[in-house]
């Protein structure tokens, strides 16, 4: 972990509710999984966000707009300074896939966008299934379609297939090993009953993001661990939900 | 600039302590910085037996700080004993307060009784404050009857100092600081959290699992304060000051206040550096404001 | 989008009211906007007699509010009933609640019957609980069965509804709010300040000239809006909530919690048009949060 | 009052412990005594401060480092807006004098000096005593001596006169009717004891600023009366120190 501050590169809408925010500084050693906390004006809490793209020194980050601090965050302005902690959290681990499957639930899809990176840097490519509300919802398509074969479902059916991710698992033959999925926690419960061949990247309201609050801690097969630390990517099979 | 205060007999270098609960059992933070800076530290809530605590959510955002509900969290006392201290020895090499928590007077008598030997440890601290265990907890910081009891028991069985850490959701805290100092109390620590919720804005719900939790940062400050200065009056053990420290000058106000020490908590979290930087900005602070010695500033608010 | 509450049979527009102490007696916030966009107001503090209140410094800042002892400064009842509120009815056409101070039962008894007559107050809420006038004020509002007296005397004289404010500065809330409905109280209001202190750094003294004095703001939300909760858990009558109300989001958080109505203190002190903000702020975010009726939203938190 | 945002034209220090910050906005509708109060970010309360020149829409003010808040405001910087409410509390009545005496101590010379503006704009060039600590805390001097005819003292006589601006006063035969005074309260005191005829512009611990709060009221031999809204000048017959 590091405490830095990055200048903004960029900030700009993806669609009516998801942005992106594009930082630079100095030394950014993270990989994919794994998350930052951004500390805002006026807000006690940092934010804890995933990284979606890793390269050099500048870090993306893909947010949506759900509560008054993602909403303040729109505001940030290029050239402005945040003090940021990196390199929080474990990793996905990618050896555990020759034929990976992504699955990404909304914004959850957004650190899957890094994975896929580092799949096709492996020589990977790829399956990239992504579920959203509604066609309005959608981002990063184009850069996801480039790093592999995609299918988007939303549930209203106003893009790609009818459905959620689960139930296009479901239904699809897709050809995977192991999955990795990141999204609400309704839709990574409904994937471990369903195959627990996989890891989850999982959300808690965190206090600290460090370590040292026991403020995020999950019950897992293996004793409590904090998403914080020992994750947010655990495996599929020992998350008690 | 002479910073060093005393606690017990023990000398700290600086009165900069991490508060329990917000610095795990410190060894993480050394991968950040040099813990060796600090007065001293006081570990995560220990109980008995291992605690798993309360569901998440256990966080809630407020304006001036957070709201939690960890319900002590912890490995035990035995595996803090054999693990965590032992970690923590290697890159900290000043003595530690040790915090506990439980749920009947025997649980609190057995753990504390535990530190009796562990040398890393030289004073424990009696949480008798905490908002988030049910059937424990605060329950036994907010009669003094029962917290003066209390004290009284674990004091027949401990070798250590006893810190008794008072609740600030009471009516009159002086009167419990004064009760458990009856019970032999060798000093108090204050405040823990003020009860406090927060609502979900689309369900309407509590946000944390328990409904409520223990608040806590710079929005406690000015209790803190009042309530450091009302238990100066009332009793002669030394307090540590606690409560949405988050500068070396709230140190110094602490300590006019009536703080022989002075934990750091909440602050940890949203900087993780935060009790570093206290530490070293206390001696330019002291320089500003012409304090030498800081010992002499104990309680100078009283002064006439 | 409905934002009409009901308060003893009284509609107001819109829960919003500056709280007391906060909007003097409405009229001189005149010159800035129109008042009656608002739900109602309640009056500074009045005695029996004109109150200089307490010497200078009266005002501490904190890092999330303020403390203040004003000392229940007021031009005394009959000034209030001949001079002040007969301003207000000018600029305001809704009614609203007085606030009455006091130092012994006699004296709360006969203020609050002097407002029998005032048909531009529609409710009296009694201020058992300020911290800042020695020999009163609180100390009515941290004994239960002292302050079921006091509101049983009082409800004898009084045509108007009371609403008892209560203090935060005690061990259980509810237990207070308890007794003051069973001395008849019609409603309850909450929170009145919790004590706190600020030191000066250069002379290690207290700020406030009385020493401590009453903490307000933004700081003090969780602790509200917990109190809240608790004390609709245990009176059926109905609750204004109050403290670190700064938003429409805390509005309609604070009615989750089990407010009917919601005071907004502190915050006019630091932007002058916070009440009329909030109360154009609130449909727009019963918009965003699809509430049609805010009635239906009081106490959501406690269904199961 | 107004709430206004005003932009900073500039923010630059005059001496080592005061600095002068000049805004430009819509509407200053102001006169010498009265006062502004500033919004400054990570702080409860805004911070009042007399203004020290008006030129139509050009507010200035004239502040001096002595807390938390004002060490702060040095960071203000050029095209920053500000939330201030303006146009607070009275003026000095200038009809008092037609040889006025405008006496300064420390800090509390900022606003006479848009004092002495107004009277030279009634063609009365006023005398103006100066008290400072020292050499390094005097301010504004050679703008001063364009309005007036003044004296300078300070505590450590290491310029002008040494002494304080009440023995200066006691010893020193100056022609005047009716004095106008801003400082310590120490100095206040003894001028209105020492001499009755004149102007106090008194400080206050203040909340709101506006007359809402009764933070700041002082008794007077008039009853009680608010430093922000009844204030902040005060005849010094009136006050009961
Ligand atoms: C490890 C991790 C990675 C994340 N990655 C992303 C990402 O890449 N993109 C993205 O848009 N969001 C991500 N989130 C969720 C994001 O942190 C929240 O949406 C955001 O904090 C909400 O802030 P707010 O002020 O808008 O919401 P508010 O509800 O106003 O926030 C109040 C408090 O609740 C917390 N909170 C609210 N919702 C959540 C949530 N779902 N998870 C955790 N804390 C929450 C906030 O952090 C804050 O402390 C991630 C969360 C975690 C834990
Ligand atoms: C009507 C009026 C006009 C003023 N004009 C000027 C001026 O032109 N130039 C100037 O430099 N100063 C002026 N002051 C004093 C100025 O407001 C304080 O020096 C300033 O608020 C201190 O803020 P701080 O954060 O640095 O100090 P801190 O001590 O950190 O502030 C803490 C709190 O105390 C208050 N406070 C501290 N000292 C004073 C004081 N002396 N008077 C009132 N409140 C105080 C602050 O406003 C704040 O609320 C004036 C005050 C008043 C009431
Ligand atoms: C996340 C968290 C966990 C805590 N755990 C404990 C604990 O285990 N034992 C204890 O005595 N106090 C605990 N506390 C209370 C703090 O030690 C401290 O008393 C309180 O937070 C007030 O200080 P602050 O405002 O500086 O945080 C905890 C506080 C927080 C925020
Ligand atoms: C300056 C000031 C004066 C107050 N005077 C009174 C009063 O006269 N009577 C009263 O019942 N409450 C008084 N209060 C308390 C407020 O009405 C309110 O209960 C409290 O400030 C909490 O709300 P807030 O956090 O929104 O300010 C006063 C508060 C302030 C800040
Ligand atoms: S958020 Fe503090 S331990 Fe995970
Ligand atoms: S500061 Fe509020 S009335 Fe003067």
């Amino acid at each position: 972990m590091k405490e830095q501050n990055l200048k903004v590169v960029s900030n700009k809408a993806l669609n009516d509710s998801t942005y992106e925010l594009v930082l630079k500084g100095g030394d950014i050693n993270m990989s994919s999984g794994q998350f930052v906390e951004i500390k805002l004006d006026n807000f006690y809490l940092r934010r804890p966000f995933s990284v979606a793209k890793i390269q050099k020194s500048f870090l993306t980050i893909v947010y949506k707009i759900v509560g008054q601090g993602t909403k303040e965050m729109t505001k940030i302005c290029e050239n402005d300074n945040l003090s940021v902690l990196t390199e929080l959290g474990n990793t996905f681990d990618l050896d555990k896939a020759k034929k990976p499957l992504l699955i990404g639930g909304g914004i959850g899809s957004a650190p899957l966008f890094q994975l896929a990176i580092e799949f096709n840097e492996r020589g990977i490519r790829p399956t990239i299934l992504l579920g959203f509300r509604n066609e309005a919802e959608v981002f990063y398509l184009e850069k996801f379609k480039k790093l592999g074969d995609v299918i988007v479902a939303t549930d209203d059916g106003s893009f790609g297939e009818m459905g959620n991710t689960v139930s296009i698992l479901k239904t699809k033959k897709i050809d995977f090993d192991c999955y990795y999925a990141c999204g609400p926690m309704m839709m990574l419960k409904a994937l471990a009953e369903y195959n627990s061949n996989g890891q989850l990247s999982l959300e808690a309201r965190m206090a600290c993001g460090f370590g040292a609050c026991m403020g995020c801690s999950i019950m897992t097969k293996n004793g409590a661990k904090r998403v914080c630390k020992e994750g947010p990517v655990f495996s599929a099979d020992e998350v008690v939900f | 600039m002479n910073t060093k205060v005393k606690l017990f007999g023990h000398e700290l270098k600086n009165p900069i302590i991490p508060a329990s609960g917000t610095f795990g059992f410190g060894y993480e933070f050394a991968k950040l910085y040099d813990l060796n800076i600090l007065g001293s530290m006081s570990l995560k809530g220990t109980t008995l037996e291992p605690r798993y605590g309360n569901p998440l959510p256990r966080i809630a955002e407020c304006p001036a700080g957070l709201i939690n509900a960890i319900g002590l969290q912890n490995p035990g006392v035995d595996k803090v004993l054999s693990e965590e201290i032992p970690k923590l020895d290697k890159v900290y090499s000043d003595k530690v307060i040790a915090n506990v928590g439980g749920h009947s007077v025997s649980e609190y008598v057995e753990t504390v009784a535990k530190f009796n030997e562990c040398e890393k440890v030289f004073a424990v601290e009696l949480n008798i404050s905490c908002p988030n265990v049910k059937g424990g907890g605060m329950a036994f910081g907010t009669d003094p009857k029962i917290a003066e009891n209390l004290v009284k028991e674990v004091k027949k069985h401990s070798l250590k100092p006893i810190i008794v850490k008072l609740s600030p959701n009471v009516t009159d805290i002086a009167e419990i600081a004064k009760a458990v100092c009856g019970g032999g109390a060798d000093g108090v620590s204050l405040i823990n959290t003020l009860v406090g919720m927060r609502f979900d804005l689309r369900t309407g719900r509590p946000i944390i699992s328990v409904g409520s939790g223990g608040y806590s940062g710079v929005g406690v400050y000015p209790v803190a304060l009042r309530m450091v200065y009302q238990v100066y009056k009332a009793v002669s053990v030394p307090i540590i000051g606690m409560g949405g420290v988050s500068s070396a000058y709230d140190v110094i106000e602490m300590m006019y206040a009536g703080a022989t020490a002075v934990m750091v908590g909440s602050q940890n979290l949203i900087e993780p550096l935060a009790s570093k930087h206290i530490a070293e900005q206390l001696p330019r602070v002291m320089e500003e404001l012409k304090i030498n010695r800081l010992e002499d500033i104990i309680g100078r608010a009283h002064n006439e």
